[in-house]
């Protein structure tokens, strides 16, 4: 047997013994929630990566024509068909300058310039669709696995809207509302509700599965009871008890549903039933390319590589939010 | 099980008959006119003329009812025939010869019965979307199963990067690269699939595999992205509990704890996972077979929609619902068979 | 070489539509994929060349006033069948078979799509086995209509003999497989996938076709199928490669294929609403005669319109060596083509003094010009597709330097041109400004084409907006020229009345504005010979001329 | 016992040290523990939740390392075949492999989680003994029947080929112990085999295990935190505080002369069953560090607070195709009894028996089919949802699992505030103060506010839980089995707490336990309850010192005793399952009788199916 070392005096082992009564620590000063949120997310590398991303490219094509001032929509078929800079580093004769740092399409469109408006427009249908497929998706999820008697209805609706066809939906859809949306929000705009709202309403199926699956079995926990023996409505033990706990299937569907969005968006554009032809997106930038893939390579690459470090990064993002909202992770 | 698995079939039944009514709804709704494909050389009042032999002119529902009659009573009297019939599954039984010879379900563009067209349309998307969909769970599982044991590792990071630019990259992008490279530099696969290729030895079989490969690999890259991050989530979730240790405590090997114990219990919320992605493989993948000319059922959809064939939309449409709440069914069956914890009823 | 030899010599030969045909009878369909895959085995009595002229394939001669096949009085035609022919099984081929054709698709509940070759028709009877004699209800200048050119062959009486009326549709069977008497005939039809065929044993020329299978495969994307004739080889045909012509260019470096191109009468143009299309208006006067249109009825701005554009710029971005500038809405054949070349040369300038003129100015300082409170706002619709909205990018950037504003819209073929009255988006409602798209006419006879813009033609809700004379044109003087038109059978004559006519509508009044006429394109690998890309008629016309080059 | 020829320890753990990597820097587990386990030889370890028990037991078996842990120091030396010994903590993978399940049996805390759900038990019992002892299927089926029969599982061959769900919890425990048998281990080591169980079972499972330790001659290590447990099993006892070892002795040295201040504080959180011998009214324990407090009986008052009458509460079994109530579950059956403002009713049984339904039942968490339910003079039963949730104002409800009953994601503060939101009861700033106050009252930091209830140790959750019942005022506090998650140390804590609550705010409580020392400690009144029936109810006095129904008795023979000295025997115990509570539904229930034995103790003389 080997000699333990044996607190000083009994008292201060008794003190200890009982310690949770008293504070052990001085008070300190209160901590801002939003202040652990920060650290903690601060810690994880590939989130502070991808939100810095996101920062930078949501800046970039927010701010983007105020530092690059060529109109996307602006013809120039004398300069047409410009290589990108950086061409010029293994061929000098490449027509590429730096007044078109990425280049010209075929009809001498600056691609910086469309890069950027084409990013406003990605993005914000990105985020917007993604944002209306979560909330209905939550909605229904929450709905369906909180309240019994809706479940069997809400999930025959959700099977409904995963066999409706997207095609046919969207030319529906441009027919029945363009003409009152383009008169309050303009040709562009208009579209812009349409497209986002048929992506949406497309795509919050996944979401509400999963959410509904979490809730059915949040709700069995005893929280949730000691929430309804304490009086609490149960507008707010969905609000206050079961949203927060399922934020982390929500952000993952989040993070999904961006990318599927943007792809969506693109796909559509590619079938011919997006936006007007001279409003660029980046997946149309990236559809009205692969024709000339061979040639001009960098005209598919860099909208894709721009939907994918987005995409990338908004995963990421999504990893360390997660982590950093969750109180439990948080604490470690 | 078995009542629980009965009640849900009939409960599909009105399910299904709304989800109909819906559909058809929309598609009435809808813009488009089955003459758009037909030249502006032909004139008004012969447009006029074919719309009306298309029986465009009848109200709503009666095409509606036209439809489910055709659709729900004489579709199935067919099936039946040609199993008693022809088929070599039941082809002993005596011939039943239901059909009658009534109108059927016939496409707006061909003319034809929309059934012996998605009959036809079957194998070939089967065998591609079938077999990326295969080809990508083979490759995700592994995939999954590794990242998860070695969290946060190289090979965990790297994984997550390259699931998630597969899955952010478009089919339209990534089936034209590889044409591309593979048929046009190399030349080594063909860029055209053809559908009426016959597989009756080696050498066709090797052709077979050969123009399959490229929309295999498009579609599998998506598969693979979406299972495999299922499949870590499974696993991390496993990985953790108790019997975990337990199976270590008795000294087996790490193989066998990971792959026996944990992967049993990973794979049941991944199963179902499967499974509900089942349905878009009979719905097959419109922009990949565009793109490599897999002639199957995803590109009879769009070229229905395009051509506003409206009988073969509606029809391919509701089977692809009938399919999604079959296999819903069949994921909630799995996991109670898969789970024995789970007993419905 | 190759040229001649026993039938079925060379082997296979593989054609790609990027549309797949869904039908082999073209009597049902209207769409060209489906004429052109049918017209590999059914075949009219009579077909144009490449260059437009017409020559017998059924029959012995082209019957004409002067070998008196035609009736003096325009009322009837006599067609003499070549003797000896045989259907693809083998039976006869009689006149009975062209009085079948002509009943099946004059059937009114056939919802035939050839309907309009057929028009006046009074009766078709089979004289003897041989002769056929159609007789018009009207003197017909051009008594070509039925039984010439891919759109109306002979489909045999025995096979469609149950198929008439309203039982077209269900005879699957028979419009999947026809019997014919060209050089193929049926193995294998998936519709809108792939067509399997082999050589006519009993085809009428010995030694043709040198293929003894044919493959036409169809889907996919025109990119796609030009690839797979000129760059991987793995194709012998692509079928109308509608491209921009950089990239088409590119693929022949390859050295597999090449490109062919050939010019009709197809022209790519923009219409101007005359009528008012505003959305403010209700829809039973919305772009109708009654409300003419605020700024477009005016001349000179349409005009100006034109004169901004730079056709020559246009051809050169979206079409190539597949495209010549065109001032002309009938360009071909050459009979008809007008010595109208004014608008082939941008002038901006010219525009802008010419709507200064007008009263059209800037008088906000908004950059667009205005007079009495209406905006030059233009509304510019067309379908969607590549190239025309590279045009449509264009055009926009040239009425802006001449203070005209522009929203484009691009919809979605099917709803564009499908011609439902309950669609907004039609072209035919034109609930737009101005549009964009391409049209033709079939054979070499612009008459019907040209009759289009007659006073009353144009779509209208009394007529379920149909109607051809989209952009509401109504001039007497256009009319009455049109009779002469139709009464007149000489041939010189017709084309200076055609000639009128054409300027009227283009130069004159500015309604149709005339952008490029367009080539058809397609490609073939270099080891197919025996092509000749034919615009007048289907453009596998000739195939039982192909051959493999050694 | 000793009748091993070998007479070396078989086991030495030396100056262990076990350290975990988090992500804020490393963690030391146990610090530096050392302790030697003889052949046949029973050795306890206990001290509180988080001191180390755990992490030294994995690190004999090297699965600290799958946990993220490392060991960092000392020698962890294995005996083999009494020839070479063994520096576990430097053997290879394989060796080690060779050594768990073979020479080392490990049975684990949670029956519930620790059998893996998908594979009968069957397979799992065989599976390490094909992998050590090369048996075949056959061989090793056979084995495993022969296990099952000695860890007395009935019906063993339909066992096999069940799935552990479909066990009870003590039979789970059962196959677990069985598992760990399997290869005949020279150690044991038993992670608290019983805290999660019922006293029952709890009795069974360690008489069994005694037994299985003497038929054997293995040596075991047996971790708990219970020290009625240790004194009932232990040869030796080792003490653990905080990573490291404060005592060590044998059981007899430990229970009756305790050196450290620790032990002794433990020891005297311990309630012992007959310690209330005598007394009329509970009171609250004597703990270390509080001796200054002086001890106050509780009596309470004799007004009526509570009264239920015939309370029945079913749960409908659907089934068939039109998913028709083939059956109840007749969880709640016939209850009548009474509280008085101020007093504690007890409610004991064994698990399932309808305690956690009862006292739902009596806020309408879950609807009763009949009864009558008054409370203050209002009538529970006859209210709408939107009353009911005021007259939820009055009564309130601790539940068992203070890490379950907790929102995650909420800050402390705001859970406890979430009541007087709910009722708007006070208003702005008074609410900041009332909670201030109420973290006061249950003794918590008020720095604990902010955080987050991981952040918390169970007994300090348990006492938000307890703050935030007291939020409103509550008259009546339904305390679910409030103290049978925590440590002997914080339970005597919680429980001091909410007595002193009760004195000084005059709370009643119905206090629904299945642990009859505690029920002893603070009860006035008692009901037994089995199979959703009381079948004995009196005061704390008459049914504790002098248990009528057959029962009663049971139970009260089944309660381990804090005395080395008076250890049970398994041929005391005799217990029958329970019986199914699912009655077909046509099935017509008996109602309750019941006898006065004497004023005020009724004992049920209608069958009650024990
Ligand atoms: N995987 C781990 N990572 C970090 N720290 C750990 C881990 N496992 C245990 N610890 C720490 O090691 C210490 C000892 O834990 P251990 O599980 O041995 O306690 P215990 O005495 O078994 O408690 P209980 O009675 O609750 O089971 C605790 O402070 C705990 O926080
Ligand atoms: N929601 C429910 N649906 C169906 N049966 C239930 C439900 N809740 C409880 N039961 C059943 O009612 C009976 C009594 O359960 P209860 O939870 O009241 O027991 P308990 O005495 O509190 O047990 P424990 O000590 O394990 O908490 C059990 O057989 C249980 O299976
Ligand atoms: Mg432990
Ligand atoms: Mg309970």
């Amino acid at each position: 047997m080997t000699e333990q070392a044996i607190p000083a005096s009994p008292i201060e082992a008794d003190i200890e013994t009982f310690g949770a009564l008293t504070d052990k620590e001085p008070q300190k000063p209160p901590r801002s929630q939003w202040k652990d949120i920060w650290d903690q997310f601060r810690k994880h590398k590939g989130a502070v990566f991808g939100g810095g991303f996101l920062i930078f490219i949501t800046l970039g094509v927010i701010f983007g024509p105020w530092l690059w001032d060529l109109d996307p929509k602006t013809l120039d078929i004398r300069n047409k068909n410009w290589r990108p800079v950086y061409t010029l580093l293994w061929d000098s004769d490449a027509k590429a300058g730096w007044a078109h740092p990425f280049g010209t399409d075929q009809l001498g469109r600056d691609i910086l310039s469309q890069m950027i408006a084409g990013g406003r427009v990605s993005m914000a249908v990105g985020w917007l669709a993604m944002a209306l497929a979560l909330i209905i998706g939550t909605a229904i999820g929450v709905l369906s696995g909180y309240f019994k008697r809706l479940d069997f209805w809400l999930m025959r609706f959700t099977d409904l809207a995963l066999s409706l066809p997207i095609l046919p939906l969207t030319l529906l859809a441009v027919t029945l509302f363009r003409q009152p949306l383009n008169s309050s929000f303009g040709p562009e705009g208009g579209m812009f509700i349409l497209i986002v709202g048929i992506i949406g309403l497309t795509s919050w199926m996944q979401t509400a599965r999963i959410v509904r699956g979490d809730i059915l079995a949040l709700k069995e926990r005893e929280f949730i009871l000691a929430a309804r023996s304490i009086g609490t409505t149960s507008g707010k033990i969905i609000r206050r008890h079961l949203l927060p706990n399922v934020i982390s299937p929500i952000m993952v569907s989040a993070t999904l549903g961006l990318a599927t969005a943007i792809i969506t968006e693109s796909a559509l554009s590619f079938l011919g039933v997006g936006f007007p032809s001279d409003f660029p997106t980046w997946g149309k930038l990236l559809a009205d390319a692969v024709q000339r893939m061979q040639d001009y390579p960098e005209r598919v690459l860099l909208p894709g590589i721009a939907i994918s470090l987005t995409v990338l990064s908004v995963n990421y993002l999504g990893d360390g939010l997660r982590d950093a909202l969750d109180p439990r992770i948080r604490g470690r | 099980m078995l009542t629980f698995t009965f009640r849900r079939l009939i409960l599909s039944i009105p399910t299904l008959l709304f989800i109909s009514f819906i559909i058809f709804g929309l598609l009435q709704l809808a813009p488009g006119d089955p003459m758009a494909q037909v030249p502006l050389t032909v004139p008004p009042d012969v447009k006029q003329k074919m719309r009306e032999a298309l029986g465009l002119g009848a109200p709503w529902y009666v095409q509606y009812y036209k439809w489910l009659i055709q659709f729900f009573w004489i579709e199935p009297k067919i099936f039946i025939d040609y199993l008693t019939n022809t088929s070599f599954l039941l082809g002993w039984l005596p011939d039943t010869a239901f059909y009658q010879g009534e109108l059927r379900v016939i496409s707006w563009q061909t003319r034809s019965p929309v059934m012996d067209i998605v009959v036809q349309r079957m194998p070939q998307t089967l065998w591609v979307v079938g077999l990326s969909y295969v080809v990508g769970i083979v490759i995700a599982i592994p995939i999954g199963i590794y990242s998860a044991y070695k969290h946060y590792s190289v090979f965990d990071q790297a994984g997550t990067f390259i699931t998630m630019i597969g899955f952010s990259i478009p089919p339209f992008f990534t089936g034209p690269l590889l044409i591309v490279i593979f048929s046009v530099y190399l030349g080594w696969l063909p860029s055209i699939y053809d559908t009426t290729h016959v597989v009756t030895d080696w050498a066709s079989f090797k052709v077979q595999i050969f123009q399959m490969i490229m929309p295999v690999m498009v579609l599998a890259l998506q598969t693979t992205a979406q299972i495999s991050r299922y499949m870590r989530g499974a696993m991390l979730d496993n990985l953790n509990q108790d019997y975990v240790r337990t199976a270590r405590a008795k000294g087996l090997r790490e193989g066998v704890v990971v792959m026996v114990h944990v992967l049993r219990n990973s794979m049941i919320p991944v199963v179902t996972i499967i499974a509900l992605g089942m349905p878009a493989i009979f719905g097959g993948a419109i922009i990949t077979e565009n793109v490599f000319k897999v002639n199957g059922i995803g590109q009879l959809l769009l070229t229905a929609l395009f051509a506003n064939d409206l009988p073969m939309v509606m029809t391919l449409t509701f089977i692809f619902a009938i399919l999604i709440v079959l296999f819903n069914l069949i994921a909630d069956v799995l996991y109670g068979l898969l789970d024995p914890r789970i007993r419905y009823d | 070489d190759g040229h001649s030899g026993e039938r079925g010599r060379d082997g296979d030969v593989k054609i790609l539509y990027w549309q797949a045909p869904s039908i082999l009878n073209p009597f049902l369909s209207g769409g060209t994929k489906d004429v052109e895959a049918g017209s590999l085995v059914v075949e009219p009595l009579a077909r144009y060349t490449e260059t437009g002229e017409m020559v017998p394939f059924l029959v012995t001669e082209v019957p004409t006033v002067a070998n008196g096949g035609v009736a003096e009085d325009l009322k009837s035609i006599t067609w003499n069948i070549t003797p000896g022919l045989k259907w693809s099984d083998g039976t006869p081929f009689t006149s009975a078979d062209v009085k079948f054709t002509a009943e099946y698709c004059m059937h009114p509940e056939g919802g035939c799509a050839q309907g309009a070759k057929f028009q006046g028709v009074e009766s078709v009877e089979a004289i003897d086995e041989l002769t056929v004699k159609v007789t018009f209800e009207n003197p017909q200048p051009n008594p070509y209509g039925p039984f010439v050119g891919g759109e109306s062959p002979i489909i045999q009486a025995a096979q469609f003999a149950d198929c008439l009326g309203a039982k077209a549709p269900e005879c699957t069977e028979a419009n999947f497989n026809p019997i014919g008497t060209g050089p193929f005939k049926v193995v294998e039809f998936r519709p809108n996938d792939v067509i399997t065929m082999e050589a006519n044993e009993n085809y009428r020329v010995e030694g043709k076709p040198a293929f003894a299978t044919l493959t036409l495969k169809g889907g996919g994307d025109a990119a796609a199928a030009g690839r797979a004739v000129l760059e991987t080889g793995e194709y012998d045909y692509a079928w109308n490669l509608q491209l921009a012509p950089d990239v088409i260019a590119k693929m022949e470096e390859a050295g597999k294929g090449k490109a062919i191109a050939g010019f009709g009468p197809l022209v790519e143009r923009l219409e101007m609403n005359l009528t008012n299309p505003s959305p403010d208006l209700p829809p039973e006067t919305r772009a109708t005669v009654a409300e003419p249109h605020p700024f477009l009825s005016d001349f000179k701005v349409r005009k100006a319109l034109s004169m901004a554009i730079d056709r020559e710029l246009l051809t050169e971005v979206g079409y190539g060596k597949a495209g010549t500038p065109t001032c002309n809405l009938v360009p071909a054949p050459a009979l008809y083509n007008s010595d109208n070349t004014e608008c082939l040369t941008q002038d901006i300038d010219g525009a802008k003094a010419l709507l200064d003129e007008a009263g059209w100015t800037d008088s906000d300082g908004d950059g667009v010009r205005d007079k009495d409170g209406v905006k030059l706002a233009i509304l510019y619709q067309t379908s969607t597709n590549a190239v025309r909205q590279d045009f449509q990018a264009l055009i926009k950037d040239w009425w802006s330097q001449i203070g005209v504003e522009t929203e484009l819209r691009n919809l979605d073929g099917s709803v564009f041109f499908g011609g439902d009255p309950g669609s907004p988006d039609t072209f035919q409602k034109f609930y737009a400004d101005v549009e964009m798209y391409a049209n033709t006419f079939n054979g070499t006879d612009p008459q019907a084409y040209l009759s289009a813009y007659r006073c009353g033609n144009e779509p209208k809700p009394s007529s379920q907006w149909q109607g051809e004379n989209i952009n509401r044109f109504c001039d007497p003087a256009y009319d009455a020229l049109l009779d002469e038109l139709a009464k007149t059978g000489d041939l010189d004559k017709r084309g200076e009345i055609g000639r009128k006519l054409n300027d009227m509508i283009t130069k004159d009044t500015m309604t149709i504005v005339p952008l490029v006429n367009r080539a058809r394109v397609s490609a073939h690998s270099n080891s197919l010979g025996g092509v000749a890309l034919n615009v007048w008629d289907s453009e596998l016309w000739n195939v039982a001329d192909w051959y493999r080059m050694k | 016992m000793l009748d091993q020829t070998n007479t070396g320890p078989i086991a030495q753990i030396q100056g262990l040290r076990v350290e975990f990597q988090t992500k804020d820097g490393p963690v030391v587990g146990v610090e530096d523990v050392s302790f030697d386990i003889n052949p046949g030889e029973t050795v306890c370890v206990v001290g509180e939740s988080g001191s180390g028990k755990s992490v030294s037991s994995l690190s004999l078996m090297r699965l600290v390392e799958y946990g993220g842990g490392v060991i960092a120091g000392g020698r962890l030396l294995f005996d083999r075949d009494g020839k070479d010994q063994i520096d576990l903590a430097q053997t290879s993978g394989p060796d080690m492999r060779r050594i768990r399940g073979n020479e080392i049996g490990m049975i684990f805390q949670e029956p519930m989680t620790a059998l893996n759900p998908v594979f009968t038990v069957g397979r799992q019992l065989t599976e390490g003994l094909r992998l050590h002892k090369g048996m075949s299927k056959r061989q090793a089926e056979s084995r495993a029947l022969e296990l099952m029969n000695q860890v007395r599982i009935p019906e063993p061959e339909r066992r096999l080929k069940q799935y552990p769900h479909e066990l009870s919890g003590g039979m789970r425990q059962r196959v677990v112990i069985a598992m760990a048998l399997a290869c005949e281990p020279k150690l044991l080591i038993a992670d608290e085999p019983t805290t999660a169980l019922d006293v029952t079972i709890q009795a069974e499972i360690l008489a069994l295990m005694d037994r299985l330790k003497r038929e054997t001659g293995t040596a075991v290590m047996f971790i708990t935190h219970d020290m009625a447990v240790v004194a009932q099993m232990a040869d030796r006892v080792v003490v653990m505080f905080r990573g490291n070892k404060v005592e060590e002795g044998t059981v007899e040295e430990i229970f009756e002369n305790p050196q450290h201040a620790y032990t002794k504080a433990l020891l005297a959180a311990v309630p012992k069953l007959g310690e209330m011998t005598g007394k009329a009214f509970p009171e609250p324990m004597k703990l270390l560090g509080s001796e200054d407090k002086p001890i106050v009986p509780i009596e309470g008052s004799e007004e009526v607070l509570l009264t239920v009458k015939n309370l029945t509460t079913r749960f409908p079994v659907k089934g068939g195709f039109f998913r028709r109530t083939v059956a109840n579950v007749h969880a709640v059956e016939d209850l009548s009894f009474t509280i008085n403002k101020g007093q504690t009713l007890s409610l004991v049984g064994e698990s399932g028996c309808g305690k956690s339904t009862a006292g739902r039942s009596i806020l309408r968490l879950v609807e009763p089919l009949t009864g009558e339910i008054n409370v203050g003079g209002k009538d529970i039963m006859a209210l709408n949802q939107r009353d009911l949730r005021t007259a939820r104002l009055d009564m309130q409800m601790i539940f068992q699992d203070p890490f379950a009953s907790l929102n995650p994601q909420m800050p402390l503060a705001e859970q406890v505030a979430e009541p007087i939101h709910n009722f708007g009861t006070l208003k702005g700033k008074a609410i900041d103060e009332r909670v201030e106050m109420l973290f006061d009252r249950v003794e918590l930091p008020r720095s604990f506010m902010r955080r987050f209830p991981h952040e918390l140790s169970g007994g300090q959750r348990q006492r938000v839980a307890i703050a935030r019942a007291l939020a409103l005022n509550p008259k009546l506090i339904i305390a679910d089995e409030a103290v049978s998650a925590l440590d002997v140390s914080v339970q005597a804590q919680v429980l001091n707490l909410m007595m002193e609550l009760q004195a000084e705010l005059d709370l009643s409580f119905l206090f629904i336990s299945h642990d009859m020392a505690v029920v002893e400690r603070v009860s006035h009144y008692v009901g037994v309850m089995y199979l959703g029936r009381i079948v004995e109810i009196g005061t704390r006095q008459q049914v504790f010192e002098n248990p009528l129904h057959a029962y009663t008795q049971a139970l009260m023979k089944a309660v381990p005793i804090a005395d080395p000295r008076k250890r049970k025997d398994e041929k005391d115990l005799n217990f029958k399952p329970i019986p199914s509570p699912i009655h077909p539904a046509g099935y017509d229930a008996k109602p309750s009788e019941y006898v006065e034995v004497n004023p005020g103790h009724h004992l049920l003389i209608t069958d009650c199916g024990y």
